[in-house]
């Protein structure tokens, strides 16, 4: 299984904090997991993806394999 | 040189964390504290910062080694909190102590604005009232933050 | 906005007055405070602080009302020390509160160039050791201290 | 009389922290009353005057009345 993390208002979107899925896991199976508005949310310039705590510099190279964590990372608030 | 980074989920008194944090180096020039403290106002009732365990404590512990190198400190605390949180009560601390004022005060600035713009944090605040003013609302990033940034680049 | 500016003969501790200073401004978004103490090293065994009472006080009102002006501050506690210091006892403490961290981090740094830079204290430290180097020694102005006033100019 | 306050290392020079002289002083009688070295150290362009506190933009114009002080100031220490 790989951890989705739902970080932020994408736990608002999701309406979960975390899930399991199936390994492995690329872009394109993470997008058709989601509903529209959360991969659009997903897809926006502004998400980074990091798997296993390391962001990705292109979250559409995603390659989660059974065992890890795929964070989905809105833009941090700030003060 | 000491640095030390906590993330809490409880309330802390910064003072508490200061003076023993200052008298742990001896022969010190300076020491430079921002306590930043969740406002009051606009009908906010509650602050809630969530984090992400796994990239937040590394982060601030990356950030933490930067500063202290770049500006040559003595030692360096830096106390985040997570959770929810009531105007009034302190979000974060940092202190630097350093031979002299410069590096103190500019670490302390430095950190700061890496936080605010950099951390794994997520903040919502709990506004009064009904309807979709009432409630809990997403803080978006503030432009201010990534100016402040540049300053160090 | 409230002000107070303190000059004491005796010791003081800084954790006492920054928690009454930061309890006495609900609404604060930070606070930051700048300590320094008087460095041990280089035989230095005492410090001496002279000031001029007719001109020291009334200076440090002035650069109190002028930095929580320009910063927007909610308040402000400058303190500083005079008479004789060991290594380790504060000399100076400069405490701001404002509403964002951009203004209270600023306060600070530019009291503190001022204080250094401008205000109207003498300073000597006695240095263990027989013969030229031991004994009593007047601190000459640093250019440092003048470079870093011209940034606020 | 007129209260001379001699500050920092002119503390030393002096071998006083305050003096009384009479009314009225200018900058010549000034000079007159302090030895070489120290009037050499006044009319230095790093000592400024102050009369009741106020300091002098040009110290030469120094005119103290009776009851006033005339304070003697070296470069601040720093930090």
């Amino acid at each position: 299984m790989v951890t989705l993390i739902f970080l932020g208002k994408l736990a608002d979107l999701a309406g979960e904090d975390t899930r399991e899925v199936a390994a492995p896991l690329d872009w394109d199976g993470l997008l058709a997991l989601c509903d529209t508005p959360l991969a659009d949310e997903i897809s926006g310039e502004r998400v980074k993806i990091a798997l296993d705590g390391d962001v990705l510099a292109d979250k559409t190279t995603l390659a989660a394999l059974a065992g890890s964590e795929v964070a989905l990372l809105p833009p941090v608030s700030g003060g | 040189m000491a640095i030390s980074v906590q993330l809490l989920d409880t309330p802390f008194n910064p003072g508490a964390l200061v003076g023993p944090f200052t008298n742990a180096h001896p022969g010190l020039g300076g020491v430079c504290t921002f306590v930043g403290e969740v406002r009051g106002g606009n009908g906010v009732e509650a602050l809630e910062l969530t984090h992400y365990e796994l990239m937040t404590r590394p982060g601030m512990k990356k950030l933490a080694s930067l500063a202290a190198q770049r500006f040559g400190l003595m030692g360096l605390l830096m106390v985040h909190r997570t959770g929810v949180m009531h105007p009034g009560e302190p979000i974060v601390l940092v202190s630097a102590c350093a031979q002299h004022r410069r590096g103190a005060i500019d670490a302390v600035d430095f950190c700061m604005d890496h936080l605010k713009a950099r951390s794994w944090f997520w903040k919502r605040e709990k506004r009064s009232g009904a309807g979709p003013n009432g409630g809990w609302h997403w803080i978006e990033p503030r432009a201010d933050d990534h100016t402040d940034l540049a300053r160090w680049q």
